[in-house]
């Protein structure tokens, strides 16, 4: 069998990324677009993970900021929500058509 | 095969550590088990324990002294119909007691029963234990949403925010416990559950007792955040059944509300076992440096056996005590032969090969049962808290006190 | 501890990844893809354990599975999910969109045919056991200063919320 | 979730039929069948999160009829029945009654069957309240003090049995006087009872008074002011935790109770922790009354002269007693037949059920377990 590289880890972050840019581009619930958005960051840490593994651990270091920044915009996304929420009574992206009501 | 057997008897190292698939496995179905029997002991100790607190007698009817009556439960709880109310995510619905019952049955894998007795040995054992108690709050918010009900819900809502908090005031305290291993030298400081214990035993003190009265004040936050963590009285709150009727748990019957039943008491298991390996020295035995020696090392390895000889005794004098009607005939002769069970246990523990192995294993639980009681006695005689009241001792007393901990004893360990 | 099994826990894994990846942009109800969406991060945490990154992993359950994904659901049980199920999942435009990212896929796949040799054979073994260790005095040394913003980036996140949520301030 | 608001819609609870987030607010059914609304009581809950933004109570799941049950039956025939109201406190329901006809007949119990009625009605204020202090503290959270006053109570009962038969619904008095001398060591037996009660009680303290999270949970919960009380008609021990002295026992002395020497206890605050200190001072008092009345029972008999067929004269009659839970009122009016006319019951628990919503707007959901634990409602005599 062929031994795991960290190229299969990159195209198992690259898929998770892709999944995660189609999530975003296509879906109409914020709520969904919030979590692919959680899938992209989760690429991103994956990358950061695997090349942890050809420089050191400088790689997982920054996976934990990734994480940091991901619950600092899980907050205030769902924050966002809430208060759009509460607005227009409706989830969907294509009704935040303006920036000020 | 019969090597992978014998290589585990001598070595010092946990199977999984070792890559010994056969003993890891072997140790799964043992805690597996372990954990059944501990959850219907359980189950039958606080209502005995309960009652007799109550001025009651408890169950008395199944089995002598009610010893069946866990049993006859766990029957009627197989066998009772599974309601989905109708309006419910039946898939939702279906995995939340799934997810709760299997988070609180992985966190035991790292639990060091003893030095080699535990599935593996991560170096992250703490984390993995609190992050995958941590997720036992998902079933929780799962199993309130689903039922599409408004209790339900709204214990859901308590029962998260009131784990979510808690874990907070209860990471601080693990980490001034794991800042306590690294003291005196420099940069041996570990997450890994037995580490935690040789550091213990390294230093020769137990945590509870470092930094007087430091390790005291984090094992009391931790010991108050712990019973908040699994939903107990005082903090019973997401299941208070004078204000919610039940819970996240009041739509549920049968099997599934049995899976959360023994998802509880697997979690009031697994934070007393934190408990007990941070602060009180896992498998060490009482005083391990002032009661050392030959002799005392025979002493304390005499008392698994001591136990259960004393439980048949008491068992064989409930027999003595038993009316002599005909009627009680069939009950007298079980009750004996319960008694002559634990006789014989007790006896086969006396053995010397047999009871250097499970020393270690009767002192941790030996500690976790005396939180188990802790519990239990916390039920018989506290009042419950309110909402806000819960969240202000969250916020404002355990997490302060949690925080000034760490701070002092990071700075009480680059000092000395 | 020597991996064992690795291949077939790496496919194993990457699978449960990848396809909770495709529940989570696929599921009608916001509940099952946040479900998708833990399993994934389950999946991915299974995935730093084999890159040598425990410290990583337990971060990721703790966090992730077990602090931003309750947040989410939390979220989903206050907004009205019924009506958003019975709407138009995917916008006008679904079919630009997917045609984009497969496109950014196609890039991906074409960079990694093009250095597929880079990587190969590179991986140093990294000291597992004192890996929390490495981690802390890369945090609170070389990092020191952005573990610090992002101690003030989660301060500032926190206010955020509090204020977009609250209806009364 | 947000539509299990569409189908309560016909409570007529204001405009919530919005989104569950938009309106914030949820509506809780409690009752009729929940665990802590002490029987058949159904609060409709306005909820904003956890906090009570206005509430509903739904009575009449246990309505018997018990008042137009009185206008077809003889006067001594309805006596058993008003027993079915306060069950708990079933002894004080009868003399009320009893009372209220003998002063509709114009004649007096004799002294002994007085001194009998005031240790039995005492007892029976003992019993209830250690009953509610059982529930109460169930309610709050508290299981073990249920345990422990149910095991006490029981001795109040047998007290009872020995004396009439009866252990709940006992019908202890007849119109006149009682029907049943005491029995032989019935003296005795409340001497051993008092014995065995007192450190009973302290015993009750111990576990709760200072019990901080027992204080958290019940201080500046379920506030009444002495001017509310009166306005709402509130009596008992929850007008009198609100500081009012005032206790129909003292203040229109009735039976024997001008012979006997005992305090009214109040409170400050008026909140959940005053009507406990309250409550469990007027159990020491009411053990101070039995204590003086069990040495001194006069000799002599036991009934008034009655005429076999009760005949009231014409006319209308109201008289009131100090029951355990407030002030117990019967309204008699007389067609000069042997049947009441009409008879109007004042339950001390009606009355004071009209506090709650006063007492729990604006506080959280477990406040309104402990407001509704604190009135010491029974439903028997909210509902009749």
């Amino acid at each position: 069998m062929v031994p795991i590289t960290t190229l299969h880890y990159l195209v198992v972050a690259a898929a998770l990324f892709v999944l995660g840019v189609i999530g975003v581009l296509t879906r109409r619930n914020v709520v969904i677009v919030l979590m692919s958005i959680e899938l992209i960051l989760n690429a991103v840490n994956l990358n950061l993970v695997a090349f942890s593994r050809l420089y050191g651990l400088h790689g997982q270091v920054f996976a934990i900021f990734v994480i940091t920044d991901a619950a600092a915009e899980a907050a205030v996304g769902l924050g966002i929500l809430i208060a759009f929420f509460r607005n227009k009574e409706t989830v969907n992206v294509d009704e935040v058509d303006l920036l000020k009501w | 095969m019969l090597d992978d057997v014998t290589s585990y008897l001598k070595s010092d190292t946990t199977p999984g550590q070792a890559g010994n698939f056969l003993w890891a496995f072997i140790y799964i179905l043992l805690i597996f088990l372990g954990l059944s029997v501990a959850v219907i002991a359980m189950n039958w100790l606080e209502r005995k324990i309960l009652a007799h607190m109550q001025v009651r007698l408890g169950p008395m009817r199944v089995g002598p002294h009610g010893l069946l009556q866990p049993i006859a439960d766990a029957i009627k709880l197989l066998i009772k119909e599974d309601i989905m109310p109708s309006e419910s995510d039946p898939f939702v619905f279906w995995t939340a007691p799934l997810i709760v019952v299997l988070t609180a049955f992985t966190v035991f894998i790292v639990v060091p029963f003893g030095p080699t007795h535990a599935v593996t040995d991560m170096n992250i054992g703490v984390l993995f234990m609190l992050g995958v108690s941590s997720l036992s709050v998902l079933g929780v918010v799962m199993a309130g949403w689903a039922s599409n009900s408004h209790y339900p819900l709204m214990g859901a809502l308590r029962s998260s925010a009131q784990m979510v908090s808690y874990e907070i005031a209860m990471g601080l305290a693990v980490i001034s416990a794991v800042l306590m291993t690294s003291l005196n030298q420099s940069g041996t400081g570990t997450l890994s559950m037995i580490g935690i214990v040789q550091a213990q035993e390294a230093q020769a003190t137990w945590f509870v007792f470092k930094f007087f009265p430091l390790g005291l004040i984090a094992f009391f936050v931790f010991a108050v955040a712990m019973v908040a963590e699994t939903n107990r009285a005082p903090f019973d709150l997401p299941e208070a059944e004078s204000e919610l009727t039940a819970g996240f748990h009041t739509e549920y019957s049968g099997f599934r509300w049995s899976l959360f039943f023994l998802a509880e008491y697997s979690a009031m298991i697994a934070v007393s076992s934190i408990a007990v390996t941070l602060w009180l020295g896992g498998w060490l035995h009482p005083f391990p440096h002032w009661l050392s020696g030959e002799t005392w090392d025979l002493v304390f390895s005499l008392f698994p056996g001591l136990t259960f000889v004393f439980l048949a005794g008491l068992t064989f004098y409930s027999v003595a005590r038993m009316p002599k009607h005909p009627y009680f005939r069939v009950q007298t002769m079980g009750l004996a032969g319960f008694g002559a069970v634990l006789g014989l246990i007790g006896l086969a523990l006396f053995a010397p090969p047999v009871r250097d192995r499970v020393q270690d294993i009767y002192w941790f639980a030996a500690k976790v049962a005396g939180f188990m009681y802790l519990y239990i006695w916390y039920r018989g005689t506290f009042p419950r808290y309110r909402f806000d009241q819960l969240m202000t001792v969250g916020w404002k007393i355990l997490l302060p006190i949690g925080l000034g901990v760490l701070i002092v004893t990071a700075i009480l360990g680059v000092v000395l | 501890m020597q991996p064992v099994a690795t291949t077939f826990f790496f496919y194993f894994l990457a699978a449960v990844t990848v396809l909770s990846g495709v529940l989570v942009i696929t599921r009608r109800n916001p509940v099952h893809s946040a479900l998708a969406l833990i399993l994934a991060l389950l999946g991915q945490a299974g995935l730093y354990l084999m890159l040598y990154a425990p410290f990583v992993a337990g971060v990721q359950i703790i966090l992730y599975a077990g602090g931003i994904m309750v947040l989410f659901l939390f979220v989903i049980m206050l907004v009205s999910i019924e009506k958003s199920q019975k709407e138009e999942q995917f916008n006008n435009m679904w079919i630009v969109g997917l045609l984009a990212a497969l496109a950014l896929g196609a890039l991906f796949i074409g960079v990694y045919v093009k250095g597929r040799d880079l990587f190969a054979g590179r991986e140093v073994a990294l000291p597992e056991q004192s890996n929390t260790q490495q981690i802390a005095i890369l945090l609170y040394g070389n990092y020191m200063f952005a573990f610090e913003i992002a101690s003030l980036l989660l301060l500032v996140a926190i206010i955020g919320a509090v204020v977009m949520a609250k209806k009364r301030i | 979730m947000a539509d299990a608001t569409k189908n309560v819609s016909h409570l007529e609870l204001g405009d919530t039929d919005k989104t569950f987030l938009d309106s914030n607010e949820l509506i809780i059914n409690m009752g009729p069948q929940h665990p802590a609304t002490h029987g058949v009581l159904r609060v409709i809950l306005r909820l904003d999160g956890e906090k009570v933004l206005g509430t509903e109570c739904v009575i009449g799941y246990l309505h018997r009829g018990v008042e137009k049950i009185a206008e077809n039956r003889t006067y001594a025939m309805f006596n058993p029945y008003v027993d079915r109201m306060d069950y708990v406190a079933a002894v004080s329901n009868g003399l009320g009654y009893c009372e209220a006809v003998e002063k509709l007949l114009n004649l007096e119990a004799p002294p002994r069957a007085n001194y009998i009625r005031v240790i039995l009605t005492e007892l029976n204020r003992l019993a209830s309240h250690m009953l509610w202090l059982g529930t109460h503290a169930l309610d709050i959270g508290a299981i073990t003090p249920l345990f422990y006053t149910f095991r006490d109570r029981e001795e109040i009962l047998k007290i009872f049995e020995k004396y009439c038969g009866a252990r709940l619904t006992t019908h202890a008095f007849r119109i006149g006087g009682c029907l049943y001398e005491t029995y032989e060591g019935f003296e005795q037996d409340v001497t051993k009872f008092l014995k065995f009660v007192t450190p009973k009680i302290d015993e009750y303290e111990e576990l709760l008074t200072t019990n901080r999270i027992w204080v958290e949970r019940t201080r500046n919960v379920g506030m009444l002011s002495a001017k509310d009380c009166i306005a709402l008609g509130v009596t008992g021990p929850v007008l009198r935790a609100s500081g009012v002295k005032w206790d129909l026992r003292k203040a229109q002395p009735y039976a024997a109770y001008p012979d006997f020497e005992f305090e009214i206890p109040t409170g400050q605050n008026g909140d959940t922790y005053d009507r406990y200190l309250v409550r469990m001072q007027e159990m020491r008092q009411s053990l101070r009354i039995i204590e003086q009345a069990v040495g001194k029972i006069p000799e002599g008999p036991i009934m008034a002269k009655v005429p076999k067929v009760i005949k009231p004269p014409v006319g209308e009659i109201y008289h009131s007693i100090e029951a355990p839970k407030g002030e117990l009122g019967y309204f008699i009016v007389s067609d000069g037949s042997t049947q009441p006319y009409r008879v109007r019951v004042r339950p001390p628990s009606f009355v004071n059920l009209q506090a709650l919503e006063q007492m729990v707007r604006g506080q959280l959901v477990a406040d309104v377990i402990a407001v509704i634990g604190t009135l010491d409602i029974v439903l028997g005599e909210v509902d009749r």
